[in-house]
């Protein structure tokens, strides 16, 4: 059984390692324009609210924190606890969620989502070229965009573990699957550490 | 027969014989090591088939014949390695004082225009035994410049100049090729380049119905687009003075240093706020949008003609290019 | 209890909530220290801040700490090819403006 | 007949469930296997009827027989089905997915239903990519060069590029699978020094898998993006670099080469030793030869972007970065001569193949190593040299390596013998045939026949026609093996578990093997390819 759990939790990671891979394309991306149009990025990152972000990232440390307890909790076979953990896991998920639909409806709603309808205002004033900018948005809409996705996943695996736990499908002999999901879940949250500072705090300089 | 068949192309560019050179000591190489495998897989199969030799004899292996073939293979390749940087570095780096070609791509034609203002399509003009640089950009999607006979290649991108340098070194009517694939009719997007002699050349010029040179024509551009007024040619302008600009250092208001060449200009007016000139404020708007590819060529030869010699001895002059003025 | 123990190390609950206090903490710094004037210097400190905070993320809630080596490694290798991916691609970008001077 | 298969009767893989639905939902690796075998297959005749369509238009100077649009589309969608979904699955998905566990003494891989995934997932996207071939098709290269791919082409960009995102991750996933099963599930006593070359280099390929196929995932996806919300990563009317997506485009296309040629050296280590009843010649080199291509192939990969506009100084280091990627695969091509060296070498099909293999990839190399020198890459680049060097190397190396272990296992898979004669005969004509099609190309490359060219100048008619006549020469040599198998399956001789007389686990159960593989997990005492220990027996079939 340990061999077992050791051997999907080893897939597990080697998943990961693909997922790293799979932001790091826009990590670089990221990393080329930004020294690229460094103005642009400013003046991008300048529209983000810091505070729902700084909110976003607390949340997701605090879902992080339920995980890991309920996987814990799944080790020294506390079913129950585990279930409660997981589900506000699930809360703080959702919350999260929640809380990056309020921006991505605000961005929209100011047309910052690339495409044909894209505007910037002030941009030319400034001399930016607002395509520049455009980039900064259309990264900051595939990263985040993708994280999110992430998430939504997360929820619905977060979900399945709940539901097979509630039929009492894990034991401290058998608990593979909600420490896969766990990991699967901190690798979502590791992500959004890193995107936080890298499109909300970009500098501050021009702005306030 | 070998008219129908010919196995190598014209070596017609000052760099062809080095880089035929490299080719051949490759080749060489090459089939010394092919040669080598082939002929020991045989000898084996044949001397130590079954038939003749019934049981084989263990050998686990040697160190210093992994050695051997470890490292003579990689002192052979860094014997390649600097050959053939050695050469890439000259192509990459056009030489001073080389006469100017314009070339812009478009899905599937390519336009050249001359300094002097004398433009062609799918055709290319050049002297023999002169250095030409070619500065090039694409209208649409990334075409690549390619003479076989010249032995150079380089991508034309949409966005942005790449240049390339030749310096033809037989007369005569060679390939010009579009080497990366742009679309529909990407195998007609063919030309040539017509090696002349450099009276036949100047001949050529003179018959080439151009309208002012490509400098005039940013001149024009410079003052109808309002770049002059801020630009002023004292230091008075709310931008800095472009006289004696190009091709030397500019430092930048974030302690930067950039050297101020063809894809500097191009920024500059179409991304101005990425690299502001020291003591300047990020004012400038863009272009973007507004110029053609020919436009920004003809502009960036106003920005280099502000900086030839002759206009700099003439005090800071900034009528450079107007006796070409002509319409 | 024992039999767990010998199964997979089970972190105390402190442990838990210490990281859990030290992330919240870091995050704050990181909004605090963003609003501050440092110059290329701020990037620099968000992007430490992160790494540590990603780094306890992975090696205590992802147990790398108490995981066997060849778990190890492969987060190693992970990141090494990301470096690769980031540090290869910046060769050009960071050189492209350096050959300006003309030859011969 | 009747005699033979009431022998065959006995319990194995094959006779454990006849309905579709025992196929379909099978977690049985030799089940997926068979299915992998199956698909890629037909995969491979449809790409192969683009090269010949490519061929016959090229006969003439002239482009006479499709329209350009045509054309653009036939060697779009040629690449595309060959590299995505023929030669990036052929070793490891079929050979891979039937031998790897035998080889390992595992009863399956370490995650049988994430295979039956995979091979789902592969299915999917075959499909995508498929409906948008018959759909109009796809002309942008199987490169998907920026900014054309994202606004000047008119064709279905978005739903092959889907089709090679979900076959990504049937790829991933096959990786995973064969890594995590090297790891954790070897028999006892097989130690890493003891594991066979197939498997070492079958882990070399997965870690590109796992490493390099998300950056093209991710990156086709930033493709996709573009040209439904035009958001400007790529293109550089909108501020972006095209070069970018080169950048993150190689980065995986690159290691893909080796994707493809890895697996294929497993085999042919497992075929040279057989085939001359020897321990290969200097086993740790092979082996680590394999890992140090898979981490050294990852920095080379801006080797095709010489003339896009890279920095001077980026393309010195890539270049020198890129000879030293020719030295472990230098090191095996001598290592593979050396095992000849004092053995016992019989001519069996596989071998013949494994020869092919070894002269080809030599050819195939070192034409690479003149694309590795910045000069001559200037000039050849994008010519026809380029397109010779990478069909010497994937065709004259992966695919003949894929037919050798194809023979070579063959018996193991069905339990009986392909028919010798015709097997040595289609060989025969698959190496003239491709050294026919492809070697005139090397010579057109230098001339200067830029690539992707529907119509070309008349000079270049004579070696084209060559090459024309060696392709046709080549498809019998592939049509060939397609029937002998199918006749094989019924009228075959009966194998019986080890027909070559090899070493290695998957010859020590019966063939075809038993659902579970082996009848008790096996302990492994020797060392590979112990043919000293091996009692000498007449081979099944002739030498």
């Amino acid at each position: 059984m340990d061999q077992q759990r050791e051997t999907s939790t080893f897939g597990m990671w080697l998943f990961l390692v693909t997922e790293i891979m799979f932001f790091g394309g826009l990590f670089c991306a990221y990393l080329i324009y930004r020294a690229t149009y460094y103005e642009a990025f400013v003046a991008g990152s300048q529209t983000m609210n810091i505070w729902l972000g700084a909110t976003n990232t607390a949340v997701l440390i605090c879902s992080s924190l339920t995980m890991a307890l309920g996987v814990r909790c799944a080790q020294i076979d506390r079913k129950k606890m585990m279930i409660i953990l997981l589900l506000i896991t699930m809360l703080f998920g959702l919350a999260f969620l929640g809380i990056k639909a309020i921006e991505y409806h605000e961005h929209w709603t100011n047309h910052q989502f690339p495409g044909p309808n894209f505007q910037f205002e002030g941009a030319e004033a400034a001399g930016i070229n607002p395509q520049n900018i455009q980039i900064y948005f259309s990264l900051y809409w595939a990263m985040t965009g993708l994280h999110a996705l992430h998430m939504v996943i997360g929820v619905g695996l977060v979900l399945w573990i709940v539901i097979a736990g509630a039929r009492g499908r894990y034991s401290p002999d058998y608990y593979a699957p909600v420490e896969n999901v766990g990991l699967y879940w901190h690798f979502v949250d590791l992500v959004w550490i890193y995107l936080f500072p890298l499109l909300y705090l970009i500098s501050k300089k021009h702005g306030g | 027969m070998w008219k129908n068949l010919p196995l190598f192309p014209e070596q017609a560019s000052s760099i062809a014989g080095q880089v035929d050179g490299l080719y051949f000591f490759l080749v060489a190489v090459s089939a010394f090591f092919t040669l080598l495998i082939f002929g020991l897989v045989f000898v084996f199969a044949v001397k130590y088939r079954h038939a003749v030799h019934l049981r084989a004899e263990q050998i686990e292996g040697s160190l210093p014949l992994e050695l051997t073939w470890t490292l003579i293979p990689l002192g052979i390749s860094m014997i390649f390695f600097a050959w053939g940087a050695l050469i890439y570095f000259q192509q990459a780096r056009p030489p001073r004082g080389a006469m100017e070609v314009y070339a812009v791509g478009k899905q599937w034609m390519w336009k050249f225009e001359h300094e002097t203002g004398q433009r062609e399509i799918d055709t290319l003009h050049v002297p023999v035994n002169r250095d030409v640089k070619m500065i090039m950009s694409s209208q649409d999607t990334i075409h690549s410049f390619y003479v076989p006979a010249f032995r150079i290649k380089a991508d034309v991108l949409p966005g942005r100049f790449t240049s390339t340098w030749f310096h033809a070194t037989k007369t005569g009517t060679y390939h010009l090729f579009c080497a990366e694939y742009c679309g529909t009719q990407h195998s007609g997007m063919i030309g040539e380049v017509i090696v002349m002699e450099p009276a036949a050349y100047q001949a050529w010029l003179a018959n080439g119905g151009a309208t002012g040179t490509m400098a005039a024509n940013g001149q024009q551009l410079f003052t109808q687009l309002g770049c002059a007024t801020c630009h002023r040619f004292d230091t008075q302008g709310r931008g800095p003075n472009l006289v004696g600009v190009f091709g030397k250092p500019v430092q930048l208001d974030d302690g930067r240093t950039v050297m101020a060449d063809e894809n500097y200009i191009r920024e500059s007016i179409l991304s101005p706020q990425a690299k502001i000139v020291a003591g300047f404020k990020p004012i400038m708007p863009t272009f973007q949008g507004q110029l053609t590819e020919e436009s920004l060529g003809a502009l960036v030869s106003y920005v280099k003609s502000l900086s030839q010699p002759q206009q700099k001895a003439a005090g800071g002059a900034p009528e450079p290019a107007a006796t070409n003025q002509s319409n | 209890m024992a039999l767990e123990e010998h199964r997979q190390h089970v972190i105390p609950v402190g442990i838990y909530v210490g990281i859990w206090a030290i992330l919240m903490f870091l995050t704050g710094l990181t909004v605090f220290v963003s609003f501050i004037e440092l110059h290329d210097w701020n990037i620099v400190l968000a992007l430490v801040i992160a790494t540590i905070k990603a780094t306890l993320v992975v090696l205590f809630f992802m147990h790398l700490y108490y995981s066997t080596k060849l778990t190890k490694v492969t987060v190693i290798a992970a990141l090494f090819f990301l470096f690769l991916l980031l540090a290869l691609s910046m060769t050009d970008y960071l050189t492209r403006g350096w050959m300006t001077s003309p030859g011969h | 007949m009747a005699t033979a298969v009431q022998t065959v009767e006995r319990e194995n893989y094959l006779n454990a469930g006849y309905g579709l639905k025992s196929w379909l939902l099978t977690v049985d690796h030799k089940r997926i296997a068979i299915l992998y075998l199956i698909s890629i297959t037909a995969m491979f005749f449809v790409g192969g009827f683009f090269a010949m369509l490519i061929r016959l238009e090229l006969l003439t100077p002239a482009g006479d027989l499709v329209s350009s649009d045509t054309y653009n589309k036939l060697f779009t969608m040629h690449g595309i089905t060959m590299v995505f979904f023929f030669l990036i699955p052929s070793v490891p998905a079929v050979l891979g997915n039937f031998v790897i566990p035998l080889m390992v003494g595992a009863k399956d891989l370490a995650f049988p239903r994430l295979n039956l995934l995979s091979w789902y997932l592969y299915m999917i996207g075959a499909t995508f990519a498929l409906v948008s071939m018959i759909s109009g098709g796809i002309d942008t290269g199987w490169t998907f060069y920026t900014p054309f791919s994202t606004t000047y082409s008119h064709t279905n960009v978005v739903g092959t590029a889907l089709g090679i995102f979900i076959v990504g991750f049937s790829s991933i996933f096959t990786g995973l699978n064969f890594i995590v099963t090297i790891h954790r599930m070897r028999a006892p006593g097989l130690t890493w020094t003891r594991l066979p070359l197939f498997c070492w280099s079958n882990y070399a390929a997965s870690l590109i898998m796992v490493l390099g196929t998300p950056v093209i995932a991710i990156t086709l996806l930033l493709v996709a993006l573009e040209r439904l919300f035009h958001i400007g990563v790529f293109n550089p009317a909108l501020g972006g670099d095209p070069l970018l997506f080169q950048h993150l485009f190689w980065f995986y296309s690159h290691p893909a080469v080796y994707i493809m040629i890895l697996p294929g050296m497993g085999v042919i280590s497992e075929i040279v030793t057989c085939f001359s009843r020897k321990r290969v010649f200097g086993y740790e080199f092979v082996a680590l030869a394999s890992i140090a291509i898979a981490v050294l192939g990852f920095l080379v990969w801006a080797h095709h972007m010489f003339v896009a506009g890279i920095s001077v100084y980026a393309a010195l280091v890539f270049s020198l970065l890129s000879y030293l990627v020719a030295i472990p695969s230098a090191v095996k091509v001598f290592n593979w001569t050396a095992t000849l060296y004092k053995g016992s070498i019989r001519y069996n099909t596989p071998m013949l193949y494994a020869f092919g293999f070894i002269g080809l990839f030599t050819v195939g190399g070192l034409t690479g190593v003149f694309l590795a020198s910045l000069a001559i890459d200037v000039h050849v680049t994008d010519t026809y040299f380029v397109v010779a060097h990478f069909h010497y190397v994937m065709v004259g190396g992966m695919v003949m390596a894929y037919m050798a272990g194809l023979h070579f296992w063959w018996p193991k898979i069905t339990g009986r013998m392909y028919p010798e004669g015709w097997a040595k005969l289609s060989a025969l004509l698959v190496f003239v045939g491709f050294n026919l099609t492809f070697f005139p190309q090397f010579v057109l490359g230098y001339m200067g026949m830029p690539r992707r060219y529907h119509a070309y100048p008349p000079e270049f008619q004579v070696l084209n026609v060559l090459s024309t006549a060696g392709a046709s020469v080549l498809a019998v040599g592939y049509v060939l093996p397609m029937i002998y198998f199918v006749w094989s399956l019924r009228y075959g001789k009966l194998a019986g578990p080890n027909p070559w007389n090899a070493v290695g686990l998957e010859w020590m159960t019966p063939s075809p093997p038993p659902t579970h593989n082996f009848d008790e997990t096996p302990v492994v005492t020797w060392e590979a390819y112990d043919y000293e220990h091996q009692p000498e027996e007449e081979v099944a079939v002739g030498h």
